[in-house]
């Protein structure tokens, strides 16, 4: 077979900084956009690179995301002989602990990892919202015969514990560190995405698992650097991390500028999501809409400003949603004001109800909620 | 192969040429309507829906966008092991071959594809009406009623009922009098173009039919009087709730318009009975600052900057600012730039209005029925000072 | 749509006259082989095998039995909502419409249907060869060389050479000459049929190909013989392994029972390389009290008690007890009676052997390259004193 | 829509007595007949049926069960709006507990069956071979207005628990109740296989709930027996109740008479099963084969007599297998002999071993033995 790359993802890692948005869920199906969860952005750039075997390690509340991936048939990875296996908590883990980090995640799964055909295995979070082509990063992995690409890009650190990169000239990596202070200066940080050579990645793990390491960034990475062979990929265009409560709220926003749409969706490669049969979206007479991102599925009568929402949200004659993020299926009924608010799936907002939040601190409503 | 208990065939075929520049190198059936869907996803998803998984799609002119479109089957849930959705166009058996001469004559030339399947019924449909419907109880019907043939029906009103085949039945249904399109009308009840036969007894007829050289091949003219004629037992099932033939460019832009009221009977928002269709991969749309939305329905990876009143607005389209669009349909990946004015219009996929352009006119009212709406074909790119005035039709290029 | 970096079309038109009653009604590519497969499931599984995901299947000939065969390609995991396998049979363009002239018309037909992949290679397959064969290695090669064209060449004796289309290459592999069965062959590359093409070149070949009314639209006729008059860069590739046509009844033959030799190359138990076909859901096989099985294959569903001597039993098969089955393939669902006798025989799907019938004679090498193998067409019943010859062939009904 | 019926099966029940077969599966994924496991006959009933509504209740060892299943794409069960939904132990269970009983088990997804739109549901086990048009069995159920359509088929009693049903002339079951010991007489059994209106299973089970009763079988139908609206369907032709080592090994053996694979395999209801894509099966010239069921993909080169041989069994020269059952994978070696022996999936038998059980105490290797 001619495929050359597999995937191994996380879906977990920041659950505890996102608080009630990821209480019923992993950061992977986090919803995002207006129509998506994140690992849509990982499962969608993987395919479209042809990567078609991907292992996801999922910690807990793994159900949400195993609904939303079936199987993997919205992306095409319902396939005979490779496509999406879901590896759940405790299942090689004899001693029913929870992996403790990236090496042990990844040593549970080994065997599924060496018995797979391809040479190159892509590791990556699932909290990035980015359009990446591999096959590029892979050409340029060979060309420049570095033992681990890095893909990072230039940005702010607008959240702790980013990995900040230092490279010379021909791009290889100088220094890797944590950096736990937000800064307004760009530096160039690291996605947490790699792609390695499978064999090197299976030796890198078996070695540091043997000695009880646990990190794959400080035990690993870091290490690694001084044999100067960790190359940076630096990506052009739109990529968010998200790891925050804050980071969610500032990276959906983005998504009202017109050019990171364009960078985040168009061209070839689409984003691909769980189909949900929704109808087109239905603007009344007395709806009033500016500046807002709105999924298929909404019905809209009342005044929606520079908000997201996702499938199937009704906003009612009179209601008033301003710098929102609203779910899907919320409801905000009739006369009530929402500002600067994050509203999980199916909250419902009652009649002459007031809610603002603030711009650095957007408040969350949790899924279900009546409010 | 398993037994199926009722086998669909849809008849996809015709060009449909009163749809002019939009059906030039796509069939009728794979016409967008409604934002997100193409026609033929109303009978595809009734279908289903009506528990039927087993759908021959007959087709011969351009069956290329229909078969992408239709694809494995799964987006309508019909990428079954066995049965699904089958494209059958002509084919060559041993040194002829032949393309379809009729309605009869596609089903006969596919009584093999039927056979496979063993089914007791057939369900005949075509493939340009906008309607929901549940199959499963029209079947129920003709069960009951021991019916050899069941025609569906709709009331119309009786100085519209000499356009259609008019079924005159006795009290509990069956039918004794069929008249297309009769000058004096003894009934209402026009036939919708959708039929059960039992298949045996359909098989004997589609041979017999065939046998004849002076028939026309068509279930309408051929089929359905012959077995009126042999005293077969037929019997006209009453349908109500909406349904639209869309075999015009007045009937599609007023199909699409009911879409708006909130009066109209065509509710797409019904989860129990849901319209299905392939999926665009688009992100949601954008409205802009300049925006100014006034009634419209708006479908998936659109930029709107612009004034959108009344109006149905497909996957992808840009509106700039200072565009206005009203009572017009805007098929997908649509450009209409700031200036244009479009009015009462249908505007073809891929097509670019340019700025100031102007495309259609205000109306009131129709004129004998017909709405003057201008048409613009797809991929037409149209610059200032070019103005299409209602009812015009400006051409498809592919 | 997603760009495909590679698009397979799959010829699948002819008739296979050359086999007779057995494809009488079906068309050549799904005829049965191996005990559970059909011809066509060695280019389905080496296409998806090799990450070419999606496949245009043409043809016009009979293309129920393969259209449902296919179905919604799940088995060769063809189910993809981008891609997978299409059955592509000429159709009805505005107001003409007409049938492929030839395998470069075929293509030409459908050069629509690619261009939606925006692909930049296509790979042109034939249905009715046996053989595994990774094209992606096929296709790494034509990319290396840079080449307008790759053919897949395989070594023959110089003695058969004369029977085949022969390439005349450079050390390096480029392509000087192709000859047609030549009489005094100056090489042993034979082509396979099997062909790469750099997209946009192949196109503007066809478009020129189908202009010329001279041409017979072929692409062993005029496309590869005019693109290398025209200097373009053409390559030979050479595949090694097993390869066998199976156009006539000795060749079909002899590929089957090229399964029970070890020494074979052809190895369908090969896990990395499985060989898909569509699942018949029958129970395991049984073999009775009174059975002797001496090398055979023998496949699911089947009833055996009779004597079965180095032949290959298809799904489905009733061998009673004292039947004498040597050297023969025997086709789904048949049922070969107590006394039967049949040696150097293909008795057809569905056919009754009946009590004590003689179909086929012993041989001990095959005359003129030829084995006289008799032949039951499908669904054909045989009652003693019936004796069916050596090379001999029983019509079938249907 | 047109669909009637839906279905609530369960997965587990009789692992305790099925000892080593079930150590690592539910029974429902127990081998069977060659190329089954036994839920396929389950499955494949419903499917022919046309009912797409599935709920399975699992209550342990479920991954083998879900690995065979897979999305239910093998029995055209992939829907959109139906198909098939596993439940796993604890998912709507907050005391973390396994369902006590059947009672329990309906009542953890008493939502699933409430919110479904089919009127009937059929309750099953899944240790059941048997064909059955249950179009057929709803039909008479209609028709005689019963309550509770009960299976059951005529045959000895030749495991504990069989439930024993006494009927009137019109059919209506006069008598239930546990029968613990075999008897060489024919009874009429329950094959624990109902059809119910679905509003009175819901209220049958709520009742029985909120009384703290789990039996299904004790707590509700036999107390249902007095009100004379049991009906008793007694199949026709072969069925098997597989619950412990000595009947799977009996029933199992029963397939070699042609009369009973007809019942169970031939005519229009086709039993689907997971597709492997093997090879068919080749025989080897030094083989000699009698009188046994062989599956795809086996390599034959030695004796078999009287015995079961599931997908890609390899016999090599000189082994001799008499009286078994090999799961698939299996391989005895050469000169090997093996006779009342029931070898689980993967189990190599090395050269020159000579394993023997006896009819009525079958020997069971595990799976993955090598020995």
């Amino acid at each position: 077979m001619n495929t050359k790359m597999m995937s191994v993802l996380f879906a977990s890692g920041n659950e505890s900084k996102l608080n009630e948005l990821t209480i019923h869920r992993t950061t992977a199906s986090l919803p995002f956009g207006g129509r998506y969860r994140l690992v849509d952005f990982a499962l969608s750039n993987l395919v479209n690179s042809n990567i078609t075997r991907i292992g996801i390690i999922t910690r807990n509340n793994y159900s949400s995301l195993m609904d939303h991936i079936r199987m993997g048939r919205d992306w095409d990875l319902n396939r005979k002989n490779s496509g999406i296996a879901v590896f759940p908590p405790f299942v090689l883990n004899t001693s029913r602990e929870v992996y403790k980090g990236k090496i042990e995640a990844i040593y549970t799964i080994l065997d599924y990892i060496k018995k797979s055909p391809e040479d190159y295995v892509v590791v990556s979070n699932c909290n990035i919202a980015a359009n990446i082509d591999f096959v590029k990063v892979l050409a340029t992995h060979l060309e420049k015969k570095a033992d681990v690409t890095v893909l990072c890009h230039t940005a702010r650190i607008n959240s702790s514990r980013r990995v900040i990169i230092k490279k010379d000239e021909s791009g290889f990596i100088k220094d890797l560190h944590f950096e736990e202070t937000p800064s307004d200066q760009d530096y160039l940080i690291s996605l947490n995405i790699y792609i390695i050579k499978k064999d090197l990645l299976v030796e890198y793990v078996e070695n540091a698992y043997s000695r009880g390491l646990v990190d794959f960034e400080k035990d690993i990475l870091f290490k690694e650097v001084e044999n100067g062979r960790l190359y940076a990929y630096e990506l052009q265009g739109y990529a968010a991390i998200v790891d925050d409560v804050k980071t969610y709220y500032a990276e959906s926003m983005k998504l009202l500028e017109r050019g990171v749409r364009e960078q985040l969706f168009d061209g070839e490669n689409k984003i691909y999501t769980k189909v949900k049969d929704s109808v087109p979206t239905v603007y009344g007479s007395s709806c009033k809409v500016i500046n807002s991102l709105i999924a298929d599925g909404c019905v809209i009568n009342g005044t929606v400003e520079n908000s997201i929402l996702f499938r199937n949200v009704r906003i009612k004659e009179g209601a008033v949603v301003r710098n929102s993020i609203i779910m899907e299926d919320g409801v905000v009924m009739e006369k009530s004001t929402l500002a600067y608010a994050i509203t999980d799936k199916h909250v419902i907002i009652r009649e002459n109800r007031q809610i603002s939040g603030f711009l650095t601190y957007p408040i969350v409503i949790v899924k279900n909620k009546v409010v | 192969m398993l037994r199926k208990e009722c086998v669909a065939m849809l008849l996809a075929g015709g060009q449909g040429t009163r749809l002019g520049v939009l059906t030039q190198n796509v069939a009728k059936p794979a016409m967008p309507f409604g934002g997100k869907y193409r026609i033929i996803d109303f009978t595809l998803s009734n279908t289903i829906n009506s528990g039927i998984d087993t759908i021959g799609v007959l087709t011969q002119y351009q069956p290329f966008e229909l078969n992408q479109y239709i694809g494995n089957g799964q987006p309508w849930d019909l990428d079954r092991l066995n049965g699904g959705a089958f494209i059958l166009p002509p084919y060559q058996k041993a040194k002829s071959g032949e393309w379809y001469k009729g309605t009869a004559n596609a089903i006969y030339q596919n009584i093999d594809f039927v056979d496979k399947y063993q089914p007791e019924y057939v369900l005949i449909l075509s493939g340009d009406h906008i309607y929901k419907m549940d199959y499963s109880k029209m079947l129920d019907f003709h069960k009951l009623m021991e019916a050899d043939c069941t025609i569906a029906v709709i009331d119309v009103p009786i100085e519209e009922a000499s356009r259609f085949g008019i079924m005159n039945t006795n009290a509990d249904g069956r039918i004794y009098e069929f008249e297309e399109k009769p000058r004096i009308p003894k009934s209402t009840k026009a036939s919708m173009g959708i039929y059960i036969f039992t298949w045996e007894k359909l098989k004997k007829y589609l041979i017999m039919d065939e046998e004849d050289h002076n028939s026309q091949n068509d279930f309408g003219k051929n089929i359905i009087p012959g077995m009126l004629r042999a005293g077969e037992r037929m019997y006209a099932y009453e349908f109500s709730g909406y349904w639209k033939d869309v075999g015009t460019i007045s009937s599609l832009w007023e199909a699409n318009m009911d879409l708006l009221d909130p009066q109209s009977d065509i509710n797409l928002a019904n989860k129990e009975w849901k319209i299905y269709a392939r999926n665009a991969a688009e992100p949601p749309h954008y409205i802009g600052n300049q925006a100014v939305i006034d009634n419209a329905i708006i479908s998936e990876g659109g930029n709107i900057d612009g004034h959108i009143e009344k109006s149905v607005i497909f996957t992808g389209v840009t509106v700039d600012w200072g565009a206005i669009v009203r009572n017009s349909i805007v098929m997908p990946d649509t450009h209409i730039e700031s200036g244009a004015i479009i009015d009462h219009a249908i505007i073809g996929w891929g097509a670019r209005i340019g700025k100031n352009v102007v495309v259609g006119e205000p109306q009131k009212k129709p004129v004998n029925g017909e709405w003057q709406i201008a048409v613009v074909g797809p991929g037409v790119e149209l610059e200032a000072p070019m103005k299409i005035k209602a009812g015009e039709m400006v051409g498809g290029k592919k």
